[in-house]
């Protein structure tokens, strides 16, 4: 397989969940490749089906009456549509999940040593103190104090910031070329989440793994990702370098955004710039522009569902750059 | 996983959390079904003495040893000689398959069975019905008490519920019954017979409270530090309209699906104890009697005590199916459970 | 950890005494049933009354009829029968034990192993055809009265075919103790195991069903899929090792009531002379040391059950100790 | 107007444990409220945030301490004394679904507060006069008047906290306790939820204490902070002061770790080792000391006291990164 293809690559993934006698669609048309050693970031609010598209790639997804359609290539190999028989050789080996609680991500009843050792064992012929050993390293790697202890204990013996680093070694137990985080730190206190980011950060020189970040928290991104994919409404609004994303915004949804976020540095805002009302659930999502009804800039263009076209190095789903009306940089964009 | 549709505050009319359940019950096919079999099994029990006096012509309460019935024109002896040569004597008439005359066959009196069925599935669906009913109350006022005070009401109540629990539920409720039942009750000025239904009533739901209020004291005392309840108290609410207000309408929903459930329970009970002759008295009858009528027929006359086990399978079945849809349609993880 | 174990054997014992002060006045003091009455028989003369109450210490109060009743069961263990003239009642219980114990564990063992294949099964079945077979049945196993059950297994082994080649092997009604033939024990007992069995399978295999479906809603559940493990080793390893933990404390208490007479109703029908029946015969004569002797007799077995199942808690679940 | 409206001295709160072992959830926390001002408390779980706005608002047990409001001691009162009181001082809670009994609809969970506390002349309210206090409320938190014959679940998350404002406000308090109000929002919902507090401040001259670990929420809305760690308040001051030159080493690692919207080149930054300790067994001398960057060996033997610093704040540290004068 070539160097130059990305190590995954989704083309118009959708997904959709039958309830009630109606298709809802959860995800629709999303798109975007992972390349090696990258940290891509898919960020949204509840409900943007920034989950769901992980799971969707993962094949954990195995509801009544789901519909998962479009590509989503890894290594060249179809991921939707695979058998899970074939989805469980990739799964902990090649594709490996970290997820939001630590605490209750574990088995309780067994220790964390143990699950570590278990998926290991799972993918390779080694004995169980060859893997034990391994179990141990990757624990300290982690910097998990006094490793051999630690794998002797259950999870809810354990702070939520080692469950999470123990839930990290755990995926990088066999190496694989993709770690999807979703939601990894969002569990955990402020400046637990400063070292766990960190440690991910640090994953593609040391393990030269990529990671697929799922978040919410525009901040967690700015400081993890090199590419950033932003979420609306289970579409794809704005995906592109996180640095351009940050410093000038091309989807107005991803600028009201930032700008609602309340800054810690600089003045003071007499009121936060918010956006009014709330996104619309997956059956009421309007059949043009899902952001429209909310938007600053809706014209009637926006009445017909907007193509990701390229704005400089992003690719944005709107009207505005095309009309030759982008929006404006962002003042701290990059200090 | 959990996947949120997104439910629509904007359209459609604001529907409480009864009748969301009501909908999802009216939904769910076998739950309607069971319930449809009750009513009619209910109905066709109410319908007993009717069915004696005008279908059967017979009087299910008297000994009809000697008596005869006449089946397709032709007069047959209730007491019939044994067609089987292995038993002597005589045994009664088996089932005719014929509503107006003994239907199901006679008993070891010559009693209509059919019609003892129904006079029996009245009593057997009376008491079970009012026990599970009685229990209700006390396990509702129970595991309130015990859950919403807590401290020493707590303590004293959780360890008399412990001692219940560590009897066997039908020993308890047979020491009960051979008590009471040997010469009735005298409580001050008051005197119940030992043939009057209350005494299994009674001790039917008594010894099934532990079961019921166990799961409500759980379910309170989760309430009670539910955020909504510190939020009343944040309000300046008074302590009895939390538990007016917030608790027992929460409640409510756990003590409607014990309800089919108890129901269940109360009606093997019953025909437990009556089975030990120590329910219903005679010349009174329950499905429980009757399968101890049949006991000693079960060789020769089979349909005696055949009978009435069916018509309790299917009253039980039908209460678990129904327990179970209230449980799905009230969205409530919670199981009662008995002893054998 | 010793204060733990002191509190728990405080309670345990408490509990106990609650057991046989609650059946000590049910019997006693419950208004209009005087057991004077009842030994001397209806319409006993008032002389026979008197001489009845006296002899059998009814007339002095009653702290001191409990505290001797209390004393010649545990101290002096010579409580004798008041029907059955002189007969100590210890001995008595001793021998219905086995006969009682070899039912409840046999019906035990066919109930846990149905029980776990039957949730486990229709659990990885989920929403099939097979799932809701199970569940029906389970809830039929649930709605059959066990007297009656048995009365039917009766009436097919024992009679209808009985002279067939099915079941030409079922001894007559009545145990057989294992010392005399382990094999005729076994012949003795197979039937009541199954009755018996019939109603916990379907309670436990609809408990353990339910557990499994709520933890495969679980974020260790999907850990454990995301980990690359089989749908098999994922539901049995981490789904039904985790949801033992509830299904092993009902088996104690459900256990525990059985070994205590509380599988009576299959005693009756099936005619075997366990502690159950005895207790039974013991209640319809009003044979209060009996009585006595063989509640607190199951008493002891619940309570201690409820000890045992605390311990197997601690080594299923880690959380308990140290919580 | 210069009388304090809360003030609380020596607050402390004690949990038994089952093993024997006490958590010191507070430890002689003490702190004053103005009229008009917002006091963010900020801090990691654990370390009694929540705790102390339940007992100041007297939710929760205290151990020992006083609680002056409005210049009467409420530290004793029992739940029936407390009661009247209520009128005055309200609480948000974080989980905007759970604080709303599921059973009630909209209208009747506003109008609870009307129902069971009579108006100023002692009477009970009439159902008109509810009536259109609940159009007022529903008016004043930007809800439609529609939503009152709806239930909780029928609700967005940021609708069902405007629910819980207004059923907060609907006996005009002085006092309001926001625990974690915005943090289980999604960001554009948090900011609506963030400005509707301002607003209704400067409306009806509200007290805000404001529970949050997320810094720049409690920056965008406090006058003051309380930085907690363990029980125990590390610095308090004013918002701007504490912000931009933090006196006591968490309150820096703790601004230094909030990841910021905004490319930095060079991102390496000063971590802390470690998780907050058990509040079971707290470390000994400074708290902070087992994960401070600055500890040195006294930190681990004697407790710093709060003590003042020249720009009015106080911050317990033996070794604060603002010059001591």
């Amino acid at each position: 397989m070539p160097d130059d293809l990305p190590l995954l690559e989704v083309r118009d993934l959708s997904v959709s969940f039958r309830s009630r006698g109606r298709d809802v669609p959860i995800v629709e048309n999303v798109s975007f490749s992972v390349d090696r050693q990258e940290i891509l970031g898919i960020v949204g609010e509840s409900g943007s089906g920034k989950s769901v598209t992980a799971m969707a790639i993962m094949g954990l997804i195995d509801a009544p009456g789901v519909k998962i359609t479009g590509s989503a290539l890894f290594r060249g190999q179809e991921l939707v549509g695979l058998s899970q028989r074939s989805f469980r050789h990739l799964r902990g080996r090649e594709i490996s999940m970290i997820f939001q609680d630590p605490m209750t991500a574990f088995t309780p009843v067994y220790t964390i040593g143990w699950q570590i050792d278990e998926q290991i064992r799972v993918h390779e012929a080694i004995s169980r103190t060859g893997a034990r050993a391994r179990t141990v390293q990757l624990l300290g790697d982690m910097g998990v104090p006094d490793p051999e202890r630690t794998a002797n204990r259950y999870p809810h013996q354990l702070s939520g910031g080692l469950r999470q680093r123990a839930m990290i070694a755990m995926a990088l137990s066999c190496n694989p070329s993709l770690l999807i985080a979703d939601e990894p730190t969002t569990a955990l206190d402020v400046t637990v989440q400063a070292q766990i980011l960190d440690l991910l950060r640090n994953l593609r020189h040391n393990y030269g793994s990529s990671v697929l970040l799922i978040t919410h928290d525009m901040g967690v991104v700015a400081e993890t990702c090199d590419r950033v994919m932003v979420l609306y409404s289970g579409r794809v609004a704005e995906r592109g370098p996180a640095e351009a994303v940050f410093r000038q915004p091309g989807h107005p949804y991803t600028g009201a955004l930032l700008d609602s976020i309340p800054p810690l540095t600089g003045p003071r805002p007499e009121r936060l710039p918010s956006i009014a009302g709330a996104p619309p659930p997956p059956l009421e999502r309007p059949s043009g522009c899902a952001f429209a009804p909310r938007c600053h800039y809706v014209h009637e263009s926006c009445m017909i569902l907007p193509s990701l076209i390229a704005y400089g190095t992003q690719d944005v789903a709107c009207v505005l750059p095309a009309e030759g009306h982008p929006l404006p940089p962002r003042a701290a964009g990059a200090a | 996983m959990v996947i949120k549709t997104g439910s629509s505050a904007v359209s459609g009319v604001a529907a409480g959390p009864w009748r969301t359940a009501g909908q999802a019950l009216v939904r769910n096919r076998p739950a309607m079904s069971a319930l449809a079999i009750l009513l009619l099994v209910t109905f066709a029990c109410i319908m007993a003495p009717f069915y004696a006096h005008d279908i059967a012509h017979t009087d299910p309460f008297t000994s009809n040893v000697a008596g005869s019935f006449s089946l397709n024109g032709q007069n047959v002896d209730i007491m019939q000689p044994n067609d089987n040569p292995l038993h002597l004597g005589l045994s009664p008439a088996g089932p005719t398959w014929h509503p107006s005359a003994y239907f199901l066959g006679a008993d070891s009196q010559g009693r209509d069975v059919a019609a003892r069925l129904l006079y029996g599935g009245r009593n057997s669906l009376l008491i079970s019905f009012s026990a599970a009913l009685l229990c209700i109350g006390m396990a509702a006022l129970v595991g309130v008490l015990s859950g919403f005070f807590g401290g020493v009401v707590d303590m004293v109540l959780s360890r008399l519920m412990d001692i219940m629990w560590a009897v066997p539920v039908y020993l308890f409720a047979i020491s009960l019954s051979i008590v009471t039942i040997s010469q009735g009750l005298k409580i001050g000025p008051f005197t119940v017979e030992s043939d009057n239904l209350l005494i299994p009533i009674v001790i039917i739901a008594l010894v099934y409270v532990p079961y019921a209020a166990r799961p409500v004291r759980g379910r309170v005392m989760t309430l009670r530090n539910a955020e909504f309840v510190m939020a009343a108290r944040s309000l300046g609410v008074p302590r009895w309209r939390i538990l007016l207000v917030d608790i027992l309408p929460n409640i409510s929903a756990t003590l409607v699906v014990l309800a089919p459930l108890l129901t269940a329970l109360a009606l093997l009970a019953e025909s437990a104890l009556s089975f030990l002759s120590i329910g219903v008295q005679a010349p009174a009858a329950s499905w429980g009697t009757i399968i101890q009528d049949g006991e000693g027929l079960i060789y020769t006359r089979p349909m005696v005590a055949i009978a009435p086990g069916l018509a309790i399978v299917t009253v039980v079945l039908t209460l678990n199916i129904l327990g179970d849809g209230l449980r799905d349609a009230l969205d409530i993880r919670e199981t009662s459970r008995k002893g054998s | 950890m010793l204060t733990a174990l002191l509190r728990r054997l405080a309670q345990t014992l408490f509990v106990l005494f609650g057991i046989s002060v609650l059946v000590f006045l049910v019997f006693f003091a419950t208004p209009g049933a005087d057991p004077t009455a009842r030994i001397a028989g209806k319409n006993a003369s008032p002389e026979t009354m008197e001489k009845v109450r006296h002899e059998y210490g009814f007339d002095r109060p009653l702290p001191v009829q409990y505290a001797t009743m209390m004393k010649k069961l545990f101290i002096t263990r010579d409580l004798t029968s008041y029907v059955d003239r002189g007969e100590p009642v210890v001995p008595e219980i001793v021998m219905a034990a086995p006969v009682t114990l070899s039912l409840a564990a046999g019906g035990a063992a066919i109930w846990v192993i149905a029980s776990v294949t039957m949730g486990t099964v229709a659990a990885a079945f989920r929403g099939t055809l097979i799932d809701r077979g199970l569940m029906i049945l389970g809830l039929i196993g649930i709605s059959l009265p066990v007297f009656w059950l048995g009365q039917v297994a009766n009436l097919v082994t024992q009679a209808r075919y009985h002279d067939t080649w099915m079941f030409s092997w079922v001894p007559g009604l009545g145990y057989i103790p294992f010392s005399e033939s382990p094999t005729g024990w076994f012949r003795a007992l197979i039937i009541p195991w199954i009755v018996l069995a019939v109603l916990f399978t379907g309670i436990y295999g609809r408990v353990l069903r339910a557990d499994l479906v709520a933890a495969s809603g679980e974020d260790f559940m999907r850990t454990a899929r995301a980990k690359g493990l089989s749908p098999a080793r994922v539901l049995l390893v981490h789904g039904l090792r985790t949801s033992m933990i509830t299904f092993v404390s009902l088996f104690g208490l459900d256990f525990a009531q059985l070994i205590g007479g509380g599988a009576l109703l299959t005693e009756v029908v099936f005619g075997l002379q366990g502690v159950g029946r005895l207790t039974y015969q013991a209640l319809s004569n009003l044979d209060l040391p009996l009585i006595m002797a063989s509640v607190m007799y199951s008493a002891v077995f619940v309570v201690l059950a409820n000890a045992v199942v605390d311990v197997i808690y601690v080594f299923l679940d880690p959380r308990v100790r140290d919580a | 107007m210069n009388t304090t409206l809360l003030h609380a001295e020596g607050l402390r709160k004690e949990y038994k444990l089952p093993r024997g072992q006490t958590l010191r959830a507070l430890d002689n926390i003490s702190l004053e409220i103005m009229p008009g001002e917002v006091l963010g408390l900020v801090g990691e779980s654990g370390c009694g945030k929540s705790t102390l706005g339940r007992c100041l608002l007297r939710l929760t047990e205290l151990s020992s301490g006083t609680i002056t409001f409005d210049g009467c001691d409420i530290s004793s009162l029992n739940e029936r004394a407390m009661r009247p009181l209520r009128r005055q001082m309200q609480m948000v809670f974080q989980d905007s679904y759970a604080s709303l009994n599921p059973r009630r609809r909209i209208g009747d969970l506003i109008a609870e507060p009307l129902r069971v506390h009579p108006d100023n002349n002692g009477k009970k309210r009439s159902s008109s006069t509810i009536e259109a206090r609940l159009a007022e409320l529903t008016e004043l938190v930007g809800l439609s008047t529609s939503a009152l014959s709806r239930y909780p679940h029928e609700f967005s998350g940021g609708q069902r906290q405007r629910i819980n404002i207004a059923r907060a406000l609907a006996l005009s308090p002085q006092l309001i306790v926001a625990d974690e109000p915005v943090s289980a929002l999604d960001v554009s919902i948090q900011a609506q939820i963030i400005n509707l507090f301002t607003d209704l401040k400067e409306r009806l001259g509200l007290t805000y204490i404001f529970i949050a670990h997320d810094l720049a929420v409690v920056r965008q809305i406090s006058t003051r902070v309380a930085v907690m760690y363990l029980g125990a308040i590390v610095e308090q001051g004013e918002t701007d002061a504490i912000l931009h030159t933090p006196a006591h080493p968490y309150t820096a690692a703790l601004i230094a770790a909030v990841p910021e919207p905004v490319i930095r080149k060079n991102a390496s930054r000063t971590l802390l080792r470690g998780d907050v300790p058990s509040p079971v067994s707290p470390p000994s001398g400074c708290r902070f000391h087992t994960r401070c960057p600055k500890a040195q060996a006294d930190c681990a033997i004697v407790v710093p006291d709060l003590r003042p610093l020249p720009d009015g704040r106080v911050v317990a540290c033996h070794f604060p990164l603002v010059n001591d004068p």
